[in-house]
Parts: C-alpha cells; structure tokens; sequence
C-alpha cells in the first residue's frame, strides 16, 4: 500500500502545554482512518497539524509523497470538513462551493463543472442558490463536503462532521460519507469520539489518549483484541466488564480469584503462562455473556442479581451485580428477566482477554511462548 | 480683477453687537484696499485655541484678536510674533496710547500687538426705571450710598445686583470695590507690585469684607446666567444695578435704551480711576509675503482714529488712542476718555500685569467666597496672598 | 385557584365543572403590573421631557418664550426659528446659519465613520485570527488610550498633522477621528470576532484565501450587526464632536457644532431662545436619525457579542 | 520555519497603523505631556524643567483639590445611578412589556446628544426662573424649589441628573442585551424552584451578565475621565467653583488660563490614576485567559 | 393504577401557531412515562405545560389528584430537569440544592437534611462546594437531579435531560436514572428523541407527532406493534425495512407484489384478509432478517447485493440492494459478507407487519376477522 499521509516525530505545544510530543502515523493511499479518542486528546490538533492551520514545534508531515511540513494549507492537497461545518454564512451553496476555486484563479467554467459534478454527487442541486442558515443540518453537512470535494483534493480530512447532527441522521449521513469513500477512493482522515462511527467506516482506526496513539489497527482487531483496558473500555456499548483478579499458579493449572468468591480456572489461556501472582484483569464484552446455565464444560459460569434491565428494541441490556460491580449482559430480543431474579450466566474462555492490573496493558503470548503452542 | 492684500482674522465678536464693531473693521480694511476674510469662533478660548494650534501648525491667519494682557507673552518668547515697531514709529502709537496699555503691547522694548479699544472694567450700570420703583433719585457715589440703595430695591421687589454666574464677572465687583475702596495705590501694589503686606492690610480686609455683602442682593437665577441675560434684566427694570464693562452699553443700546434716560452709568462708584483692559490684536509671523504685507496694512488701518471711532462707536469701548476725538461718543465714553487723559487715572486691568493663571485662581478664589458663604474674609487674604504669589 | 378535588375522573367534578380551572389563566392587570407601567412612563417622561422642551420652544414666538412657560404648547406655531437657524443665524460676519457647516460635518462624518471602523475591524480582524507578536499587548494599550483625555493630545497632534501637511483639513481631522476612533472599535471587532468560530478561518484557508480576502470575503461581510453598532457610535461621536473640528478641520470645514456653538454661545441681548432650539435639533438631527432608524439593530448587534468586557 | 511568512507579514503589516497611532500619537503625546508638566510652560511648550513644581502647585491649588472631590462623587453617583436606572430599565423592558420598541427608543436617545446639548437643554430646565421650578410655582405650588445649578451644595448633582439622562440608555440596551442573552431554562427552574423575579434578577441574573456590567463601567468611566463638555455646558463649573471637574481644570489651563504645564500635570495625574485602575483590570481581561489567536 | 398526572384537552397555541390542539394523557402513580418524538414535535411545549412554565389556552392538568391548571410551577409538586442544566452558575452545588428550599423558607437544619440526603443519593458529597463550570457533564446531570429532589416532589420532569451528554455517558446515566426511579418510585416523566433512552427507561412511551400523541403503550408494543409507518421508522436503528407493494387476492391466497418482481405469498397473515387491491407497505426490522439460504418453507426469501457492510463491533449491519432500495439487515458478530458480494436472506412471517400506503396506518385483525379466527 503506497503511502498517502506520513507523520514522523511529530511535536505540537501551545505555550507550555506539550499537547503531541511525538507521533508518528502512515496512512495509506485511498485508506480511510479514523482517529478516535476521548475529548480533549488532541485529535482535532492532530487534524489541524497535517492540514498546516497550526504551527507544529518538531517532526515532519508529508503528503502525497511531498514533504509539506512547511506549505500552505491550500498547497497540500486536502480538504477538511469541520464540526460547525463553518460554511460562509453570507454566501451562497454554490458560492461556498465556488469559494476555494475562484481564489485559486480557476476558469469560471471549470469552477462550474465541479461545483456541478459535487451537487449532482451530493444531491445538492436544488439548494445551490440557499444560504446555509437556510439548510438543514445535513445539508449543510453535504456542502461542507461539497466544498471539500470541488477541489480534487487527495486526503479529505473530517473533524467530527457528524456530531452536530440527531442520531437518526449521524446515522444516514454516516451510510453516505462511506458510500462517498467506495465512491472516490480518497484517502481520509476522519476525527471522532463516536466508536460507532470509528468501527463501521475505518478501514484502520488509531486510537488516542493524550497526545499519544495506543493503538492503530483494524476495527476488528481493535474490538476484539484491545491493546489495554482503556481502549477495551472506551470501544464497545455497553463498555467491556472489567474483572479485576489475581492468578495464582499451582503446578500446570492456573487460578483466577476475584472479590466474592469468583473463581476460574484459566489454565487454557496461553498468554498466561508464567504469569502467577500477577494482578490482572479479566476483560469480556458483554454480548459474550450468555445468560443461562452452560453445558459446555470449559465455559466460566457465574451467578448473579439483575439490578437494571434495558429492553433496546433488537435487544436487551441486564445488568447483573456480579463480582463487586455491576456487568453488562448483552441478549438479543426481549428480555426474559427482570430486575431482582437471581440469575445464572456464562462466557467461553476464548473471548476473554486478560489486562496487567498495574500498566492496564493487554497480556499477550510472548515470542518464547508463542513457539511453544 | 486685481485683489488687495487679503487677510483672514481670527476673532470672537460673535454677537450682534461685536459684529457690527468688527465690520467697521472690515470696511475701514477694504477702503484701505485689502480684503477681510472674517473667521469668527465664539469663546475666546475656542478663538485663541484654533489661533495658536494653526500658528504651530504652520498655518498662521493674518491676526488673532487677544485680550490685552499677558495672554500673548509665551508667542512673543517663542518668536512667533511680528514686531510692530516699525508701524508704532510711523502712527506713533508711543505718543498716543496710555502707559497700561504701551507698557501691555510690549515686551523688551518692542511693540508686538495692535491695541484697538479700551474697555473699562469698574462700570457700575444702573436702570433708571428699577431707580425709580425704588424711590431713588440719583446714581451713588459711593458703595455706601450704593448699599443703601441696594437695601431700597431690595425692598421695592426688584433685584438689587444683577449678577451672572462666571467668576471672572464677580471679579469685576471685587475689583470696583478695590479701586474705589482701597484707593489707586492699594490697587497697585496688590496687583501689579505682588505685595504681601498690602494684601494683609486692613483696607483689603475690609474690602474683603464689605464685598461679601454682595451675596445678600443677588436672585437665586444667577449662576445660570450670562453676564447679558443679566444687562437684559436693567433693561426690563427687573433689576436695580450691575457691574460690568463698558460692553455691557452694547445690549442696552441693541435693546435701543437710551443713556441717562433708560439707564445709567457710573464709574467705581466714588472714583475716577479707571481699570483699563481691551483688545488687541497679534500678527503671526508668516514666510508669505503676501501675508506680511496686508498685515502691515492691516495694522495701520487698525490704528487711524476713523478706524477707531467707527469701531469704538459700536463697541462700546473707547479707542486705545487718547488723540482720537470723542464728540460722537455717548456721555458715559467721554467722561471715562476724560478720565484717562490724567495718567493718575490710569490703571491696568490684573490681566495686563499677571499671568492668565494667576488671574484666573484670583477669580477662582473671589468666585468661592462670594458663593459660599462660610468663607471668612481671613481665610480669603490668606488665599489671596497665596495666589498672587504664584506671579512671581 | 386550587380546586381540590378527590380524582379528575370522579362523577362529582362533572357536577362542579363550573368552578374548575381550566383554559387560560384570567389575565388580570397585577399591582407589579401596574407598577411596571408606572415605572417605565415615569422613566420615559424624564428621558422625553427635555426633547418636548426643546421642540416646543423652537416653534413658539419669542414673546412666548417670555412668559417663561416651558411646558406649554405653542399657543402660536411658527417655524421662523427653523429657517433662521438653518439659513440665516450668524456667526460674526457670515449669516449663513448652519447649514454651511451640515454639510461640512457630512464631508467629516462619512470619511472619518469609514476609515475608524475600517481600522478597528481591521485591527480586531488581524489580533483575533492570526498570530502577531505583541498583539495582546498593543490591544491592551490602544485600550487604555480610550481613557486618555483628548486635551493632551491636542499640541502633538498639530505638530504631527502639521508635519504630515494635512493640518487645517478634511484629511486633517479625518486622521485625528480614526486615531481617537480606533481604540473602541478595535475593541468591539476584536471581541465580535472572538465570537465567531475559528472553524470559519480554518476552512478559507484551506480554500486557499490569504490575510486580505479572508478580511474582505468572509470576515466583513459576517460583520454586519457589530459593524451597525460600530456605525451608530461612530456616528454619534464624530457628529458631536465640536474640539476637534474646531482644531483640526480648518475654518472652511468647521463642522456644524462649531456653527452650534457660535450661535448657541454668542452672547448678544436677548438669549434667541427658539433659535437656540431649532438650531440643536438641527445639529442633533443626524445622529438621532441614526438611532431611531437602527435602534432595534444596535440591541442585537450588541448581544451578537459585540461587547463583551 | 518560516512557511507562512508572507501570510504573517501582511498580518503585522495590518496592524503597523495601529502601532504607529499608538507610538507616535499615544504614547509620543503621553511622553510630551508628562515632559512638560515637569517644566514652566505657560501658553508654549518651553524645555525650562523645574522639577516638581507644578505638582505642588497642582495640589496646593485649591480648584484641582475642588474638582477631584468633585470627581469622586460625580463619577461615583453618575457611574452607579446609571447602572441601577439602566439596569432597571432594563429589566421593566424585558417584561414581555407593549411598546417595548417606542420605549426603548425614548430611553436611547439622548446618547445621540452631545454632552454640550445635553448640558444646555438641562440648563434651561434646571433653571430656577425659567425651567422645571418656575413652572411648578405658576401652578401653584409656591414653595417648590428646584434650584441645583444655582446651589453650592447641589450643583454637582444637577451635572449628574443630566448625565444620567444622557448615558443610562446606553447602559439599558447593553443590560438588555444581557438580559436577552441569560438561558431561557434558567428562568424556568427559577419558577420551578420558586423563587421569586426580582430575587432572581438580584442573585442569578445580575452575576451572568458581568460582562455587560464590566463594558458599561468602562464606557461610563471614559464619559467621567473626559467630562468637559457637559460642565462647560450646565454649569461652567459654578457657582464658585462648586461644580468644577478635572477634565475643565486641564481645559482652562491648557487655553484660558495657558499654564500648560500645570495643565499637563493634572492631566499626568489623571493618567496616572487611570492606569492605577485600569492596568490590573486590563490584565485579568485579556491577559489571564490567553487570547485565542491560532494559525 | 392510580392516576399521578392527567392531562385532559389541552390546547397550547404559541400566537397563531397551534402547537397542541387537544391532548389527553393519563400517567400512573410511580410510572416512568418517555414522551418520544422528532425535534418539533411539541415535547418540551407538552412538558412545560404540565410544569406550569407556560399558559394554556385550553384544558386542564391535573397532578396528584390536585386540578392545577392555574398554580404556579412550585406548587404542582413538580421538579424538573433541563437539557441545558439551568444551574445557577455562580451558586456552589450546595447553593444551588438549597436555593429553593431557602426561598421557600424552610427551616435551616431541615434544609441541610434534605440536601445531604440527595447529595448522598447522587454521589454529590464531595463535589458540594464547587461551582458548576468546575464539574463535568454527568456531574452537573446529577446537580440538576438533586434540585428536583430536595423539593421532596410526586412528579419528576425530564426535558432531554442526557441531550448534551457524549455516548459513553449518556449510557452511564442512563442506567442511573432508571435505578433512581427504581428506588423512589416517583412518577417521572421525560421528554426525549433518543429512542433508545425511550426504549430503556420507559414503562410506557408516548410517541409524538405534530404536537399529537400517535402510540401511547409499553415499549415493547411501540418496538413490536408500532401503530404506523411514522412511529415503526422513528424507532428502531437502523430503522425497520419497509417495501412497498400491492396485495392481490386470488381465493384463499394473498399475494404482497413489489417492485423488481419482488413476491411473497402473504396468506398466513389473518389481518390482511379482505384487502386484495389494497396498496400496502411491507414492514420488517433489520434484526429479523437473516443472512444466508433458509430451510424454513414459511419463510419470505430474498437476494441482494450488498451494498455498504457496516461493522459495529458486537453486531454487523448489511446494507443490500433489494426491491429498489438499501435494506438493512442486522447480524451479530463480525461481518461474513462484503460489499458487492451477492447475497441470500430471509425473514419469518411472523416479524413482519402491513400498513396501509395511504394511511400508513398499520393494518390489524378487525374485530370481525378476529372473532372469526
Ligand atoms: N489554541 C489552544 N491553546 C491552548 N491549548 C489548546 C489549544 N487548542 C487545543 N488546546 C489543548 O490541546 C488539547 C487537545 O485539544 P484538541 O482540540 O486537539 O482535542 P480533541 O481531541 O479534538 O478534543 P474534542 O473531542 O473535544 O474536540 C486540549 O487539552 C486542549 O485544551
Ligand atoms: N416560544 C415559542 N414561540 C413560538 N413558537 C414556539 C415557541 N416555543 C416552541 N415553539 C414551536 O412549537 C413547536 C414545538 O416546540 P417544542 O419545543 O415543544 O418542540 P420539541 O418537541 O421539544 O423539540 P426538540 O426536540 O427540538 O426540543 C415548534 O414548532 C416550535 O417552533
Ligand atoms: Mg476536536
Ligand atoms: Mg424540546
């Protein structure tokens, strides 16, 4: 995969504060990334950086296989999408469409071909002589889009597009910035802290905190195998139940003890070979969690008290007070309990995932160990 | 067609009265050959401000009206003034003019400003027709008589002392009372020889004294007034007298009263000398010749006794030249042109012989005690003393 | 009005339907009401008493005047005192009222109320979006000069505009307007677009706009309320100035308060009362014009964040 | 590093007038003016330095002692009774009231007037022979008295009631502003919880809008700095000297009464005073909270 | 149940505009009511009512067996929760608890009672003496929550009280307010547009349209048996499939024909009995379609090609291309298919549901066909 947006040492402050110390990300050329993170982790100044609207302290930033670190934000060859939209209120749709190319002293008919081309694909053509103030929220979406896409530009970058919007619409609109992408092929940069909108449109996501990315990889991968506690919490709703536990080894079979008497055996998990007396956590999902008792042998089955149920719609949410907290069970359909019963319930061992109490990292096979198995 | 000499005057005769004086001017300039360009600003403090900033400016008018005085000291030392000593010599104006006001235009032995008119400051002014209501036959003669009849108006129901609001106009009562209590030496030492022991005398104090009992006699109207409205009030008789200027003759004689039928005039009461103050004007130094040289025009015109009896005769005032003949003036400018013909007579207004600020913390400080009347006439010569020091 | 009764659906409400609370409450005029009332029209016959006075002294006769009864109506009307003041008052030998110096102070106004707000939206312009060094510091020095009295201005100015050759001029006092106007209208454009969101800077650079058309493309014309606001205060300040004219603009472009003042404070006989009215109507006619055609624009200009501490 | 050079150029380039205005024009005049005042000038600017002297003077002069106490209560009263009248007109237009254009209009007005108008109008009303107290006497109420201009005591007031009549409109539609700007939601829980208007104006509204409090304490507080216009105008400073004000202390000396340098001297002293309020003020507002200037 | 709030033909015009026409409501003691419905819709109008914070032009709100239509807000027994907070902003959290008790006069001990009890509920204790700017969402949330309950109130009022909030914390409080209302049993009634809110928390929803209430039941009828095609859209997401079609009866057989030769033998269905000719709209939710070839001979069974695959982690939504238009079809676990891939998929008669195609209305057994079956 060739290369469409590299980052090398990258370095950001604003005053004292050190807001990116040093980061590096490759995006591939027609990948769709998305940088998801709590508020406040420096995705938006991440964004910023690659488009060049603010001055980085160190490292370099190339696009297209150009070293840019130092060109306009117009000269590198991207497009940006804003949360608050920020379309020229006075203008025009087409005019905010138009903008970008009449600055760059393109041949008025050209502008218009593009500008056509961008609302015939966002069905904007209707609207092309309304104010923005006399759109709809979606609308305006598509034109801050549109505005972007008139330029032919290679990287579109987004920050957090969706998140003015109703669910309902986050969720059509959603549907249509990744038809867009199959569509165009560009690459894109996509900011949000929304993990729905990061698990179904990334091709990779990288994962943020504090300047930092902690992980970037595929959603998949991602969900299902979270390089620590905090990204297994912050993706999947209800978040991932958290067990904390120490093992205790005893000959080949190791033990995983927890508050209340919990107790598994957990000699099938590889990973934690050699690991006894370590604090760690026991991290599974709660659509893993079946409710019932299991007749598979090698299942963790546990017994607990519904305190809240949360009938969706598609499906239900019990919580169960179990193991010193409340765990999320996720079922399909209509709940069959209620608040109050006393119920049983079970995960397989292979979804489990185990975390360092200490550095809340993700205990994984280790080379030696992995030649092993 | 060929134009004269053009000359753009700076001034603050903005009244009816001043106006037809200042056109005189203008008439006598234009039969002189030269063109008078009028630039009228009302307030002598707008007038002098616009002047002197287009003087720095570097953007001079042919003349500037001041008060005669000090007022034009600083111009003079930063040599932005033009010696006029060449048109003295030639009219012969050290001749002709009384000493105050020789001794006011000039500075190390030069004549730097044209003086045009004297006006008198300790006129007292009085309504025939408030007289009359309040049974009194004739003028006072003194401030004794004068009290006493300001008693009887007060009785008649007609406002005793027609007096205005600004200090500078309380200032010309205290100043009456000066000359014609404290006698022309008094007068002299406190104001132009700065004499401490003079201010601590008992005849000033006295003369502290009886001017407080001024407040007694004026209306409740008064410090919204302008020292005109006050005129108006001798011209509807609704007041018995005032102490102004001679300017003052201008309201009564627009307001078409006659002197010594409608109203009457009185210098001090009870002395011949006469305060002298006036006008003048300066001619900024200018690098255009054109400009030079309808100043020089300008100045002559100025002095020749037509000028100045077209003038005069408007303004109320009597010309700056003691030569000039009086018989077309009014009774009340003869007897004070007769006055001044004896040096002894002469004095010169505080403007001529202290500095602006002094004068002006002087009627500040007659200002304060006249409203207040809290203020102990010790405490007034102690601020007296005070303030005339500041002259140096 | 609380009708207890034992449940809504209970046979016994049918029967006492009558008295129950049901539609929109009465309205009824509260003594807080009342008081309300009470308050603003007292309020508004202080703030109107003096333009009444005014108004009506300008259309009476002199020997009404008078009489002295301020309040009361003309009992004969007459516009002399208009014409007078507009055409004919004098000032020294030139009887021109002020209608010379009316369209001396538009030739002032409109100049000066162009070039201040186009240097405070300028200036606000340039310190909240793009960072230059010492900004802060010079926003907050411009700042404090709004407090300095123009009177110690007054010497240096002349030397400077004497210097530059503009002294005694239009150009001459349309300078001294901008650099007194600047500090307020760098003010209320700086925090105007402190309001607006970054985003909309972010975007026209990337559509690759540069310092100057951002300005004129995108931040002027999104400036409309603060610059109505800008507009009126200006325009009030500048019309009433009466200093600074008199110095700087030289005696053929005195503006109209120096003709105010010459009629107004000229002191001959009778104060011409009616004239003196009439002509300050006159000379206050633009700005209050001003007001009251965008007076609802100035409330929302100034809650569109226009003034902020 | 210099990418967007041209860029920021321009933008410093922008901002070279104002540096220009405030060097050569602010703080050239602002050094001149405290030169002289440290020598003799009278109507001229001269270089003969005398030191303190005119402070002294200024001091022991009993008019500039006058017009600071003068000062203080005017500035004070018209500061204070412009903010509560503006405020509570303020607040009585935001009653959902009828004719709140009509009104608000007839509170603004009077902004449009010029301190000079402003003093001449309330001149001739506040004159006792003409105005307000001479037309109460003719209906009859004979001993009615109205006379402030013409009072020792009262003058100072007579400048504030026409002050106040001039700027609390300003005041109203900032405050309205406000008013307009405090959350909807919060007014409902306040009716929710019970608590009555007037207590909800005083404890949670009048705190949210500071900010347009703060703006109306510095535009009335430049209107106190610089009364000139409005004393010249009501009372010239009288009776006496009962109404004077620094502003008009400069003023004589400046022209008048040409001692420019004790002219130069209160006005050094005025700006002093300024600074001595503004500067921590100024650097809470906009220096704290850094400014938002990104790129 | 005994009746906590009634609302009897209530009419709400806001100058011109009718924003209610004639609304009746009825909320059991202690029920959890969620008023539902599009921006607009007259949800907070509805709620402010009830509150008193707005005249009514005609009806009457009953609370507590109390006619209230005149009270002031403070003596409906009401507390209320905004979107915005509405603390006041410069009184500490304890300040704020206690301003109305205050006012209100109650005595000071009793106040300090009341306060600690709902800071102790809430988990407030520690926060007591900060202002509100120093407190994070969900703090606020719960500042907001405490106001209502120090006033000791029958009827809890939410308008959109979670609106502000991110996802990951909306889910948290979410759950909390549903054990509040578990634990004081109060009548709550909360305005939303978030359907899972509606879904999770409600004992009954009111969905509302145009100021109208179109479905007042439990979620599980609203989710199951919406009442049109406006109410099944609004929830559900992705929102339920709907195809158009034409029904046609020949004997006992009923055909639902749709576009692209789309066709199901539709005459298990008893309340489409009667209705050949009848234009009629197919419903059926994501979640009820299956990937894959069915065995099932009942079963409708359909081909697609698939469109967008948008993963979520725990599920999967398939966008197919079917009957001239993109249906989604919901999947748990990851993704088995991709876009451009064809596909096979099912639904059982039973998870589908027929409205009218004028109406929208859905169609059910007439009490007539009923009996009969
Ligand atoms: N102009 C600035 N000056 C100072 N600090 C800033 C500035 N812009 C951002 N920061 C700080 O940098 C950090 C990262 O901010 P950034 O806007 O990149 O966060 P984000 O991840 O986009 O958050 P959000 O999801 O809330 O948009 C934050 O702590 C923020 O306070
Ligand atoms: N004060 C008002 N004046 C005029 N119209 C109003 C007013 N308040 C609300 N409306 C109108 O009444 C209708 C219902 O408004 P309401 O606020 O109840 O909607 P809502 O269902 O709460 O919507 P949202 O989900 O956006 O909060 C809207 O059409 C709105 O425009
Ligand atoms: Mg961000
Ligand atoms: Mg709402």
């Amino acid at each position: 995969m060739q290369t469409s947006v590299a980052i090398k040492d990258l370095a950001i402050e604003f005053g004292a504060v050190k807001v990116i110390e040093k980061l590096d990300l490759d995006v591939g050329r027609g990948e769709f990334v998305v940088l998801l993170g709590p508020s406040g982790c420096g995705k938006s100044t991440l964004l910023n950086a690659i488009a060049g609207l603010i001055d980085i302290v160190d490292g370099e930033v190339w696009i297209s296989d150009k070293n840019v670190t130092w060109s306009e934000p117009k000269d590198r060859g991207i497009g940006m999408v804003f949360q608050s939209y920020a379309l020229y209120p006075q203008m025009s749709v087409r005019q905010n469409l138009s903008f970008g190319l009449k600055v760059a002293g393109l041949p008025r008919d050209e502008t218009e071909k593009r500008v056509g081309k961008a609302a015939a694909m966002l069905q904007l053509e209707a609207l092309l002589d309304r104010k923005p103030s006399e759109l709809s929220g979606g609308q305006r979406q598509r034109v801050a889009i549109g505005r972007a896409l008139v330029r032919n530009v290679d990287v579109f970058l987004f920050d957090e597009p969706l998140s003015n919007l109703d669910a309902k619409l986050r969720n059509e609109l959603r549907v249509e910035i990744k038809r867009l992408h199959q569509e165009l092929g560009n690459t894109m940069i996509y900011v949000t802290h929304d993990q729905i909108e990061a698990l179904t449109l990334a091709d990779r996501i990288a994962v943020m905190r504090k300047g930092i990315i902690e992980q970037f990889s595929t959603p998949h991968e991602i969900y299902h195998r979270p390089a620590n506690t905090f990204i297994a919490g912050f993706i999947g709703s209800p978040t991932m139940n958290f067990i904390d536990g120490k093992l205790t080894e005893a000959g080949s079979s190791m033990t995983f003890s927890g508050t209340e008497g919990v107790s598994f055996d957990v000699s099938r998990h590889p990973e934690l070979a050699g690991s006894g007396g370590r604090d760690v956590i026991l991290g599974i999902r709660p659509e893993h969690m079946v409710l019932g008792e299991s007749t598979d042998p090698e299942a963790y089955k546990a017994k607990g008290k519904v305190s809240v149920v949360e009938p969706m719609g598609a499906d239900t949410v019990i919580w169960v007070d179990f193991a010193g907290g409340m765990r999320a069970i996720r079922m399909s359909g209509d709940p069959t309990v209620s608040a109050g019963d006393s119920v049983d319930f079970h995960f397989p061992p292979e979804r489990v995932g185990f975390f360092d109490q200490q550095s809340g990292v993700r205990i994984r096979i280790t080379a030696y160990l992995r030649h092993l198995y | 067609a060929q134009e004269g000499p053009k000359a753009e005057v700076i001034h603050w005769w903005t009244s009816g009265g001043e106006s037809a004086a200042v056109k005189t001017f203008a008439e006598s300039y234009s039969k002189a050959g030269g063109v008078w360009v009028d630039a009228a600003i009302a307030g002598g403090d707008n007038a002098r401000a616009a002047a002197v900033n287009r003087m720095i400016g570097g953007n001079p008018p042919a003349a500037v009206q001041f008060n005669i005085g000090k007022q034009f000291d600083d111009l003079v030392d930063k040599g932005m003034l033009r010696n006029l000593d060449d048109v003295a010599v030639a009219n012969k104006w050290k001749e002709t003019l009384p000493k105050p006001v020789l001794d006011a235009i000039t500075r190390n032995g030069h004549i730097y400003a044209a003086p045009i008119n004297i006006h008198g400051q300790n006129w007292m002014w009085y309504s025939k027709g408030a007289f009359e209501k309040a049974g009194i036959a004739n003028p006072p003669k003194s401030f004794d008589e004068l009290f006493a009849d300001l008693d009887k108006l007060k009785a008649a129901g007609v406002v005793p002392l027609a007096l205005n609001g600004q200090v500078r106009h309380m200032a010309l009562i205290f100043n009456s009372l000066l000359v014609s209590r404290g006698g022309h030496d008094l007068y002299i030492k406190v104001y132009k020889d700065h004499d401490e022991k003079a201010v601590n005398s008992p005849e000033f104090k006295k003369v502290v004294e009886e001017f407080g009992k001024f407040r007694g006699y004026v209306d409740a109207g008064y410090s919204s007034r302008l020292w005109n409205d006050a005129t108006s009030m001798l011209i509807k008789n609704t007041a018995g007298v005032q102490f102004m200027g001679d300017w003052a003759k201008g309201e009564f004689n627009l307001a078409q009263k006659a002197q010594g039928k409608d109203y009457g005039c009185v210098v001090g009461p009870g002395t011949q000398n006469y305060i002298i103050g006036g006008d003048v004007f300066i001619f900024p130094k200018s690098n255009d010749a054109k400009q030079t040289a309808a100043q020089d025009l300008l100045a002559k015109t100025l002095l020749t006794p037509e000028a100045l009896i077209a003038f005069n005769l408007k303004k109320g005032s009597i010309p700056s030249r003691t030569d000039v003949d009086m018989k077309a003036f009014d009774q009340c400018a003869q007897d004070a042109a007769a006055y001044i013909k004896n040096p002894a007579n002469q004095l010169p207004d505080y403007g001529l012989v202290m500095p602006p600020d002094v004068v002006g913390s002087i009627q500040d400080l007659i200002g304060e005690y006249f409203t207040d009347p809290k203020f102990t006439p010790d405490d007034f010569v102690e601020r007296f003393a005070d303030a005339i020091s500041a002259a140096g | 009005m609380n009708v207890s009764v034992s449940a809504p659906n209970s046979a016994t409400i049918a029967a006492s339907a009558v008295q129950l609370a049901r539609g929109r409450k009465p309205h009824r005029l509260t003594a807080g009401r009342i008081g309300l009332y009470a308050f603003l029209i007292t309020a508004a016959i202080f703030f109107l008493l003096p333009a009444y006075v005014m108004l009506m002294t300008s259309l009476k006769p002199m020997d009404e005047i008078r009489d002295g009864a301020i309040f009361a109506f003309p009992r004969t009307l007459t516009f002399e005192a208009w014409w007078a003041a507009w055409s004919s008052a004098c000032t020294g030998l030139n009887c021109n009222g002020i209608s010379v110096g009316f369209w001396n102070s538009i030739k002032i106004l409109v100049p000066s109320v162009f070039f201040s707000i186009a240097a405070g939206a300028l200036n606000g312009y340039a310190m909240s979006f793009w960072r230059v060094k010492g900004a802060n510091l010079l926003f907050a020095a411009l700042l404090f000069g709004a407090f300095i009295p123009y009177q110690v201005f007054m010497y240096p100015l002349v030397i400077m505009s004497a210097t530059l050759g503009v002294y005694n001029s239009i150009a001459g006092i349309v300078i001294v307007h901008t650099i007194f106007g600047m500090p307020l209208m760098t003010l209320l454009f700086r925090n105007y677009y402190a309001g607006l969101p970054i985003e909309l800077f972010k975007a026209a650079r990337i559509d690759g706009a540069g310092f100057w058309r951002i300005f004129f493309w995108v931040m002027l014309p999104t400036s409309t309320p603060i610059i109505i606001v800008a507009v009126i205060l200006q325009v009030t300040g500048i019309w009433n100035d009466f200093m600074l004219g008199l110095i700087f603009a030289g005696r053929e472009n005195q503006p109209m308060t120096v003709q105010l003042n010459n009629i107004v404070n000229s002191v001959t006989g009778e104060r011409v009362y009616n004239l003196n009215m009439a002509a300050t109507i006159l000379t206050a006619a633009v700005p209050l014009l001003c007001y009251f055609l965008s007076g609802r624009w100035f409330v929302r200009g100034i809650a569109a964040g226009a003034i902020k501490g | 590093m210099k990418r967007k050079f041209w860029q920021n150029i321009m933008a410093t380039l922008s901002l070279l007038p104002a540096w220009a205005v405030l060097l050569v024009a602010y703080t050239g005049s602002m050094i001149w003016s405290i030169q002289i005042s440290f020598t003799s000038s009278r109507a001229l600017p001269s270089n003969n330095f005398v030191g303190f002297d005119q402070y002294r003077r200024l001091f022991s002069t009993s008019r500039w002692l006058v017009s600071l106490e003068n000062l203080v209560i005017f500035g004070v009263l018209f500061v204070v009774i412009c903010l509560v009248l503006g405020f509570l007109l303020a607040v009585a237009l935001d009653q959902r009231i009828r004719f709140e254009n009509g009104f608000r209009t007839i509170f603004l007005y009077p902004h449009a007037m010029s301190f000079i108008v402003t003093g001449l109008i309330w001149q001739w009303m506040m004159n006792p022979t003409l105005g307000i107290q001479k037309s109460v006497r003719d209906l009859g109420w004979e001993s009615f008295a109205f006379d402030w201009i013409g009072s020792r005591d009262l003058a100072i007031y007579a400048l504030v009631v026409a002050g106040v009549w001039q700027a609390a409109g300003l005041v109203m539609v900032l405050m309205l502003a406000g008013l307009r700007g405090v959350d909807a939601e919060l007014w409902k829980a306040t009716r929710v919880d019970g608590i009555p208007a007037w207590r909800v104006y005083i404890s949670i509204v009048l705190p949210l809008i500071k900010p347009m409090i703060v703006t109306s304490v510095v535009l009335l507080g430049i209107g106190v700095v610089k009364s000139y216009d409005l004393v010249v105008a009501l009372t010239g400073g009288g009776p006496g000297m009962a109404s004077e004000l620094p502003g008009k202390f400069v003023m004589d000396y400046l022209f008048e009464r040409q001692n420019i340098a004790l002219a130069q001297a209160a006005s050094t002293v005025m700006l002093i005073t300024v600074l001595a309020v503004l500067v921590p003020w100024l650097y809470m507002q906009y220096f704290r909270k850094s400014g938002r200037s990104p790129t």
